[in-house]
């Protein structure tokens, strides 16, 4: 097949998104069967394509991507084209993408089941994926923009889902505004770029900014605002206020959109556009510190959450900053190669966590569950491989993953770099053992939940192996003969790359430190949490209770937005609607209107009604005129 | 032709036509009252059918004191139909009001006779005495209610002013004739060419006076004062005619005025009109949003009219002699417009008058519902004079304005179109009350009569055509003006020349 | 002999008066009168121009003559209307006559 | 110099009456001053030599108008009761106005370059170019001053009569 | 008869239409409500046949696209009044005809006034004389498009303004005396402005003809001067300004939305705003471009301005009509922005504001409407959890909603990134608040959502309808407008952007 049809793959769930909304209610079972039709097709449909595109790539001729594209308008001499562009980038975001999303549909017909709206979650579904791949085939920042968006309303929507809760509606307000102010900087971005280089074509901004004919103050500020919008899309810390909001959407779209896809939309784009921020003055270290800063404040406001979600959530979050300080330094395989690695990890998780709340009707809360390994087996299990995976132990995924990003900020930007990376991981280690000992073992803290908790069917644990099961095995792809064998030309390094492509081998003196601090966490965690035993914690919360204070209320950063909106924005708007009604409209309008009326009402007083005084407005008329015309005639 | 008499056989007719009315009620004195209003409007559509024939290039002389040119003709016709569809409104009006309507109905043709005479003459002692006849005619037609003593006031306060004013005006004139030895226009325009760069305080002065008394006339501020009153008494129809035929009458004379011969020394009082203008355009829309009674809301918003109108006249002094006439011709189709406009506004409010006996704004209340078609002619008429298009008014005040504007006087123009925004005003809380209200307890549904429907209708459909299509009666307006310009006369008998000498 | 100027100046000066009359005066009869002096100031003035400036023809005269006529006629229909306010409202004076205003 | 001595005589009582008619206490007083400045007014045309207006004069004004305006006065009682204030309250501003008009158009008078002799009068100014103009070249306004003569009656009538109510 | 000349008479078909309605209506006794729809709704669909035909038959390329005579085409051509007085050869002529800017300006008045039809089905208080004045209003705006002679511009430009008095006071709700009073003393005080201007032009010109191609040329060859034009460029703009609710002289649309009944509100917030922008066009950049080259960064300082005031003001606001309001003066605002730009790129994007704001507002209008016939109240505090009651009407209000925002994939997008991409060409930082100002849309319209459209149920509402068939027709029919025009824009573009090209001034 001609990689150029790979439109089809975001077309084909787009299509189902029609045809569900519109016939979804009357179709028997919502027409979920399609939704897993339409993401199988384009799963499918990507692995049929993927020989084809490693065909075309040829590191050697320089051939790196696939592209086409179709005249969409033209107004003078701007032309504005709309094509797609796969690369290797691209193609591991096909892979994610088209992956999860399958699962997730699948995980969704059990998860989902007889709640109201059925179809609509199916149909908000497709059009999610559909846009998320076009997001990430785009040829040209327009069409990109404009799938970044729809991912956002999607999500908007799905956050939303149930919107009868208070908090849900309010949580996918604050999810789409956060973003959209992201948004801002993404299009002021684009527009910045496009009037330097007249397109809007990726490829032709990176060739043109690599040559220099971007001056450094535009290349500079279409950089950051940029990257702005990757940060909100990314919730980097300070938009990363969302996210964890984001978690009242149904589970199975946290697994999807706010941990596997969307959420990487912003690592996607900033490696997209690598090539132009490295140009750019201090854009990388910019990056790399954003993202430091926002895996470590992450790391520790997850250590007191109790909602298994929002764990995730900050955890996701946490992760995507390493992400971001693997592009900060430099290195699009590890952010890729981790991007890649997470997705499958945190949907495990996700999905993991969703099938616990099923299971266990509706219980998110880690202080009323506990012990549930033994009801939930195949839960439990999956779910222990992924926390493992996710605190980056050997030789699971993200070990291998974390690998890479440690190489890269240690080549980059040295050992502080490397150890705040690792501090990070090593936090993400201790949160992660405390909540699976929270959830699933020790004693049931709420008998008459644990009484009811039952394992999930298999529509839904199904799902939740195979993604284990890539879990374990996905960060083998490191490695050079895994790759060759997939019919890669080599490990990931040697397929994503930005400058040139190297060979892993395992750096030992990165390696060991890795892996020890991977241990620690996990030991830490064990040690403090063991046999779900809340002592040991109350008693550190107690000895820091300033500091406890401080994560637990996670930095304050909602109160801070919250007084910044009440006392700024709406306080703006607040006064600029009294400009307009007293200032403008009263003052103005009406007062001239009044005006004219009280000159009126003065001078209607000249009409006396007696004779005399009209005589003498005559006479005055006469004698003001003759007085006039002599005056003038001099 | 030293004494053609046919140049009279309209005016005959009309005068004929007004004794048999004033001896119908002497000879039969229980002739019905409304007969004779019919009687009248069949003599005024005579007369106007009489005037069609005068149409033409060729210019009728009565020894250079009266023409009868395109431009009376115009007159003519504007003054029959005024007559005759004031006689149409009085006819039930006055039914119910006077004992006797001969005297009525005759004075009614008899200052039509006047109108047309302001129109057509050309010399001083024939336009005075035309006038006269007008405004005596209009002191007693406002006081003719005798019962009222509304029109009683508003009869003395008129003619007591007019008086005044005619003195001012007759001073002016004395003036003039002293530096011309003449009252023929011919002449006095030629003596004033000659003499024109001299420092004439006399004229200065003498065209001051004159200014005050065709003010007065046509009522522009500040020598307006008798007008809302003397509308506000009147008899209704009569008010529609002073709204009507008096300004019509006043711009008459000072179009012949002013563009014959003063027009040489327009330097001395062009400043003056476009003062008065401005003002009177000021004052009028400006007081008039204060007003409660309906009557006097008109007569300050036709205030505000005449101020448009002099806007034509300070043109004619301002511009050149293109821009006299685009601006003249402006003016006479703007009176068409207006006159249409005000008449159908007053049939409606007649009808309404005889069926509810409201003539505050507030008594329109509800009318929408109690009489829909009535309800219409408001809002046209109404639409009308605020300068709305469909209607008249827009059209019209366009193209006079247009033809005015010259580059010394883009500011008045532009005072006038604000003024003309101000005016919506008042003419939408005149709507409000029509339409925005349910009519008060115990008012129903009423039907008109015949005769005021067809009149109201036509003269809707007037106003509406006007605004459409103005091509004809612009064409009409052009034809009227060019004698006052020498513009294809071919037989100007210039008699009066031989006059001044 | 007497110049034209000074015909014109009595002119003037009888116009004023009357003015001053008809500003001054409340009684509508007064008011009249004052109107009729205002009137004869303009005779005078034509009947001095037409004999200092217009001999032959004597326009100014004729005109004077009109002015006269109408003015008798005005006279009489002033003073008709002025009985008719004085029976509807027992007065003649013009400020009580003041009903319509504003 | 006779003339011109009689003219400041006359000229001065004309004044002196006409004041006379704008300030008289009462209404009486001040149609008889009216008399009197109108005669006056009908001399000054014996001086301009037009002595057929003059007879004009004599007859309509100091007849016919005078008896109207007596009559009219009797009618109404004299204008209210005999008491009351003729002037209005605006009298210091119409002084003012009448100064004011006074001056300009003494001015007018004055500082005019009138077309012509202004100081010569003719001997005799004869009756046949006021018959002349009158009916021949002002015909037109003539029988037009009749219609006005004629509205006037009739309103005259209309406005006066006594209706039976 | 050529093709060319047929189709001269399908546009002077499409103005007739409205005034026929409104003659036959006249003649049709008020009792007879249904008839009277049914009359209203056969000559609207008729409209909105020949409007979508006179769009797509349009040609933006190939030969029957004349350079020279400005894209116009389908003209028809009757003399009217000359040669008379100071009107030469072709002093007015009833010149019709439609550019690719008139020609979308026209599908959008079909579109919304059918929209309008529908709505106001149910609108039972005096339907005859509501039809009546309504037909005047789409008749006014029809001819605004059409019309290439300046006396017939003006003619229906006012015309448009006419009925509103009437229509808002009679049929309106919430302080309606004032909004329309306020309304209409502020629209007809805008067109007093264009009125002078008009006056000064023509005798500027001195040409004797109103016909505006000839007025065109006399602006670009320096007949009307440079200084002339920097006069007088003010006061076309303001005056056309007020329409397109130019800051400051924005306030009577918030309250004349607020007070203006539905299909009333429909189409003076979808289309009689654009006759603002349209004659901004017309007498503005085609007229005087001179002028518009010296005030145009004038202009994009009150757009901008009005663009993040209108924004920010809706963001507190608790009437969905005064929300609309506000946000019909940001919007506006973007048009003017796009417009000042003075770029083929920012005008057509301007353009395809008009189009999208037109469908968008007038949609939403309808929903308000659906909702306040039933609720009588528009406080958003009273509301809550509506999409349980009125599912359709919530999924309706939120895609309008979104094109509002600035959602791609509908109408608000497309326009908006024009506008933004011809804004930074030329001015970069006012491109920049106004991307900002669309982020504030954002807020004030999930505001909105969030309290009325979910959140926990209020049950004083259990007794609400879902939309009305004829209501969803209308809906169906924006959403249809503003989904095409959102995903595939070319068609629109096309040709808009022949036209714009070709104005005076602009760069690529």
């Amino acid at each position: 097949m001609n990689p150029e049809y790979s439109w089809l793959l975001a077309a084909i769930p787009a299509a189902m998104f029609f045809v569900i909304a519109f016939a979804g209610r009357y179709l028997p079972r919502g027409g979920d069967y399609l939704g897993v039709a339409a993401t199988g097709a384009s799963f499918v449909l990507f692995f049929a394509l993927l020989p084809d595109f490693l065909d075309v790539f040829d590191a050697e001729a320089h051939v790196l991507a696939v592209a086409g594209s179709i005249e969409w308008s033209t107004i003078g001499d701007f032309e504005l084209r709309m094509g797609v562009f796969v690369d290797p980038v691209t193609v591991v975001m096909f892979a994610v993408v088209t992956t999860v999303a399958l699962m997730v549909n699948i995980f969704s017909i059990g998860y989902m089941k007889g709640e109201p709206r059925y179809y609509w979650f199916f149909a908000v579904l497709q059009l999610f994926v559909a846009s998320m791949l076009m997001l990430v085939m785009a040829d040209n920042l327009l069409l990109l923009y404009i799938s970044w968006e729809l991912v956002g309303v999607c999500s908007f929507l799905l956050i939303g889902f149930y919107w009868e809760k208070r908090s849900a509606t309010e949580a996918a307000k604050k999810a789409f505004i956060t973003t959209r102010v992201g948004d801002v900087g993404l299009l002021i971005g684009i527009l910045v770029f496009w009037k330097e280089t007249n397109t809007f074509n990726i490829q032709e901004i990176i060739h043109m900014a690599e040559g220099g004919q971007i001056s450094e103050t535009y290349l500079f500020v279409g950089s950051i605002c940029m990257f702005l919008g990757a940060m909100g899309k990314s919730a980097q810390v300070p938009f990363h206020v969302w996210l964890p909001d984001a978690m009242e959407g149904p589970t199975p779209v946290s697994a999807l959109i706010h941990a596997a896809t969307m959420v990487v939309a912003g690592v996607y784009l900033t490696a997209r556009m690598l090539p132009v921020f490295a140009v750019a003055d201090h854009m990388l270290l910019i990056i790399t510190i954003v993202g430091l800063t926002t895996a470590l404040l992450t790391s520790a406001i997850a250590f007191a959450q109790t909602d298994i979600k929002k764990v995730l959530a900050y955890s996701t979050v946490g992760k995507l900053g390493l992400m971001f300080v693997a592009l900060g330094s430099g290195s699009v395989t590890a952010a890729m190669f981790l991007l890649m690695t997470h997705a499958f990890v945190k949907a495990l998780l996700f999905l993991g966590s969703g099938s616990v709340i099923l299971g266990t009707h509706h219980n998110q809360e880690m202080d009323k569950l506990g012990g549930i390994w033994k009801k939930m087996p195949i839960t439990g299990t999956t779910f222990f491989v992924a926390t493992l995976a996710l605190a980056g132990l050997p030789p699971l995924a993200m070990f291998w993953s974390e690998d890479e990003l440690f190489a890269a900020a240690k080549d980059e930007w040295g050992l502080w770099a490397l150890a705040l990376a690792m501090l990070a991981v090593f936090a993400t280690g201790i949160f992660m053992v405390r909540l699976f000992i929270r959830t699933f073992t020790g004693q049931p803290r709420d008998p008459h939940v644990y009484e009811h908790t039952r394992e999930t069917p298999a529509v839904m644990t199904g799902p939740l192996v195979f993604l284990c099961v890539l879990s374990v095995l996905s960060g083998l792809v490191v490695f050079h003969g895994v790759g060759t064998a997939l019919g890669f030309p080599g490990g990931i390094s040697e397929f994503v790359f930005q400058h040139e492509p190297h060979r892993y081998e395992i750096d030992w003196a990165l390696a060991i430190p890795s892996v020890l601090v991977a241990l620690a966490g996990v030991a830490i965690g064990a040690f403090v949490y063991w046999g779900n035993d809340l002592r040991r914690s109350t008693a550190l919360a107690n000895a820091q209770p300033r500091a406890y204070d401080l994560i637990r209320n996670k930095f304050y950063f909602d109160e801070a937005y919250q007084y910044v909106i009440d006392r700024g924005v709406l306080g703006f708007s607040y006064l600029t609607s009294w400009f307009d009604r007293y200032v403008v409209n009263d003052t103005g309008v009406n007062g001239s209107a009044e005006v004219t009326g009280y000159a009126g009402s003065v001078l209607k007083l000249f009409q006396t009604g007696r004779l005399p005084n009209y005589a003498m407005a005559i006479a005055v008329g006469v004698i003001g005129l003759a007085l006039a015309g002599l005056w003038l005639r001099g | 032709m030293e004494r053609d008499y046919t140049l009279f056989i309209p005016e005959f007719i009309a005068a004929g036509g007004a004794v048999l009315v004033l001896a119908a009620e002497l000879i039969y004195p229980k002739v019905r009252k409304d007969y004779l209003a019919y009687f009248t409007a069949a003599v005024a559509l005579a007369w106007g059918i009489s005037a069609l024939f005068y149409i033409g290039n060729t210019v009728g002389n009565f020894q250079g004191v009266i023409q009868t040119d395109n431009f009376t003709t115009f007159f003519r016709l504007l003054g029959s139909g005024i007559v005759f569809v004031v006689a149409l409104l009085s006819a039930q009006y006055m039914n119910r009001r006077t004992k006797t309507a001969g005297e009525y109905y005759g004075l009614l043709l008899l200052a039509g006779i006047g109108m047309v005479y302001m129109a057509a003459a050309r010399e001083l002692i024939t336009a005075y005495i035309a006038l006269e006849l007008l405004s005596f005619s209009l002191y007693v037609l406002v006081g003719y209610l005798t019962k009222d003593n509304l029109s009683t006031e508003a009869s003395l306060k008129y003619i007591l002013l007019g008086a005044f004013s005619s003195a001012m005006f007759l001073y002016g004139m004395s003036l003039v004739y002293g530096i011309t030895g003449t009252t023929y226009y011919d002449g006095i325009g030629a003596a004033l060419a000659d003499r024109s760069g001299d420092t004439d305080t006399a004229a200065v002065v003498g065209f001051m006076l004159i200014l005050a008394g065709v003010g007065f006339k046509v009522s522009a501020a500040p020598f307006h004062m008798w007008a809302p009153d003397a509308y506000e008494g009147a008899p209704l129809p009569i008010t529609a005619f002073l709204s009507t035929a008096s300004k019509a009458a006043g711009f008459a004379l000072i179009l012949r005025l002013f563009t014959g011969p003063l027009a040489a020394n327009a330097d001395d009082w062009k400043w003056a009109i476009a003062a008065l203008a401005a003002i009177t355009m000021t004052a009028g829309n400006l007081i008039a949003i204060q007003q409660k009674n309906l009557k006097r809301l008109v007569a300050y918003s036709s205030i505000g009219q005449v101020g448009y109108m002099l806007v034509v006249i300070a043109a004619i002094g301002y511009g050149d002699r293109d821009t006299a006439q685009n601006a003249s011709t402006g003016l006479l189709l703007h009176m068409v417009g207006y006159v249409c406009s005000t008449l159908a506004l007053f049939t409606a409010l007649t009808a309404y008058y005889n069926r509810t006996g409201k003539d505050t704004i507030a008594g329109l209340r509800g009318m929408a519902e109690t009489q829909p078609f009535l309800a219409t002619i408001v809002t046209v008429s109404l639409f009308s004079f605020a300068g709305l298009p469909f209607f008249a008014g827009f059209t019209t005040k366009l193209f006079m304005f247009q033809g005015s504007v010259t580059d010394g006087l883009l500011w008045l123009v532009a005072l006038a179109v604000a003024n003309s925004f101000v005016s919506l005003y008042y003419y939408l809380m005149v709507l409000r009350q029509v339409y925005l209200f349910d009519p008060e307890p115990g008012m129903s549904r009423f039907s008109v009569g015949p005769v005021l429907w067809v009149t109201g209708a036509a003269l809707t459909l007037g106003v509406i055509f006007i605004g459409v299509y103005p091509g004809p009666v612009f064409e009409g307006a052009e034809r009227a003006t060019d004698p006052l310009f020498g513009v294809g006369v071919d037989a100007v008998d210039h008699a009066a020349m031989d006059h001044s000498h | 002999m007497v110049p034209l100027e000074n015909y014109l100046v009595l002119s003037a000066i009888l116009f004023s008066l009357g003015v001053y009359g008809v500003l001054a005066r409340r009684n509508a009869v007064l008011i009249l009168m004052s109107v009729e002096l205002m009137l004869n100031a303009v005779s005078l003035n034509f009947v001095a121009f037409a004999a200092y400036l217009d001999p032959d023809k004597i326009t100014g005269a004729i005109f004077a003559i009109f002015v006269i006529t109408v003015a008798a006629a005005e006279v009489g229909l002033a003073l008709a209307i002025v009985i008719r306010l004085f029976r509807n409202r027992a007065t003649s004076n013009v400020d009580e006559a003041a009903t319509m205003k504003w | 110099m006779a003339t011109e001595v009689l003219w400041w005589i006359f000229a001065s009582a004309i004044v002196a009456v006409s004041v006379g008619v704008v300030t008289a206490r009462t209404v009486i007083h001040s149609a008889i001053f009216l008399i009197l400045s109108l005669c006056g007014v009908g001399a000054m045309y014996i001086f301009l030599t037009v002595e057929f207006l003059a007879l004009v004069q004599f007859l309509i004004y100091g007849g016919a108008v005078t008896v109207l305006i007596l009559l009219a006065l009797m009618l109404t009682r004299g204008g209210g009761t005999v008491t009351e204030k003729l002037n209005g309250p605006q009298a210091p501003f119409a002084a003012a106005a009448g100064v004011a008009l006074l001056l300009i158009l003494t001015t007018v008078a004055i500082d005019t370059a009138w077309p012509g002799d202004t100081d010569d009068l003719p001997d005799m100014i004869t009756v046949t170019p006021i018959s002349e103009g009158l009916f021949m070249d002002f015909g037109a306004p003539f029988v037009i001053a009749s219609v006005v003569l004629l509205v006037a009656l009739v309103g005259a009538i209309i406005l006066a009569r006594q209706e039976d109510d | 008869m050529t093709f060319d000349e047929a189709q001269g008479y399908v546009v002077l078909a499409t103005l007739i239409a409205p005034l026929a309605a409104m003659l036959i209506l006249f003649f049709v006794p008020g009792e007879q409500k249904t008839a009277v729809r049914y009359i209203s709704l056969f000559f609207a669909t008729l409209m909105l046949g020949a409007s979508v035909y006179i769009f797509v038959a349009y040609q933006f390329e190939g030969p029957a696209f004349s350079v020279e005579g400005h894209g116009i085409q389908m003209e028809f051509k009757r003399a009217w009044v000359e040669n008379t007085a100071f009107l030469g050869p072709g002093g007015i002529t009833l010149r019709l005809g439609v550019d690719g800017i008139s020609a979308l300006l026209v599908l959008l008045t079909g579109v919304v006034a059918f929209a309008g039809t529908l709505v106001s089905w149910k609108l039972d208080y005096r339907t005859k004389d509501f039809f009546l004045l309504f037909w005047m209003l789409v008749a006014g705006v029809y001819g605004t498009f059409f019309s290439l002679d300046l006396f017939f511009w003006f003619f229906f430009y006012e015309l448009a303004v006419v009925p509103l008095y009437l229509l808002i006071g009679v049929w309106g709700s919430t302080r309606k005396e004032y909004g329309a009073m306020k309304l209409t003393l502020m629209l007809v005080g805008g067109s007093a402005l264009v009125w002078i201007g008009i006056f000064a032009v023509f005798n500027e010109a001195g040409l004797g003809t109103f016909d505006m191609p000839t007025l065109w040329a006399a602006g670009a060859n320096g007949t009307l001067s440079p200084e002339f034009q920097k006069t007088f460029f003010p006061f076309m703009v303001i005056g056309c300004g007020v329409l397109a609710a130019l800051w400051p002289l924005h306030t009577w649309s918030p309250d004349g939305h607020m007070s203006a009944p539905t299909a009333v509100s429909m189409v003076h917030a979808g289309v009689l705003m654009k006759l603002g922008a349209f004659g901004i066009i017309r007498l503005g950049i085609q007229l005087m471009p001179d002028g518009a080259d010296y005030w145009m960064p004038a202009l994009m300082v009150l757009g901008t301005v009005g663009a993040v005031y209108g924004a920010v003001a809706a963001l507190t606001q608790r009437d969905f009509k005064l929300i609309s309001g506000y946000s019909s003066v940001s919007h506006m605002g973007y048009v003017l922005m796009g417009l000042a730009t003075m770029n083929s790129i920012g005008i057509t994007g301007a353009v395809l504001q008009m189009f999208s704001h037109g469908v968008m507002t007038a949609l939403v209008f309808l929903l308000i409407g659906a909702l306040y016939d039933q609720a009588h109240t528009r406080d958003l505090k009273d509301f809550g959890g509506i999409g349980k009651v009125m599912p359709m009407w919530v999924v309706f209000y939120s895609i309008a909603g979104l094109a509002n925002v600035g959602l791609p994939a509908l109408s608000g997008f497309t326009a908006e990134f024009h506008i933004f991409v011809g804004t930074f060409k030329t001015y970069p930082l006012f491109g920049g608040l106004a991307i900002f100002a669309a982020a504030l849309a954002a807020a004030y319209m999930l505001r909105m959502f969030a309290i009325v459209f979910f959140g926990p149920f209020n049950p004083r509402w259990s007794s609400l309808k879902d939309m009305t068939p004829h209501e969803y027709m209308a809906g169906a029919l924006l959403i249809g407008s503003m989904v095409v025009m959102g995903v595939w824009w070319a068609p629109f573009t096309d040709r808009v952007a022949a036209t714009v090209t070709l104005l005076p001034g602009m760069t690529s």
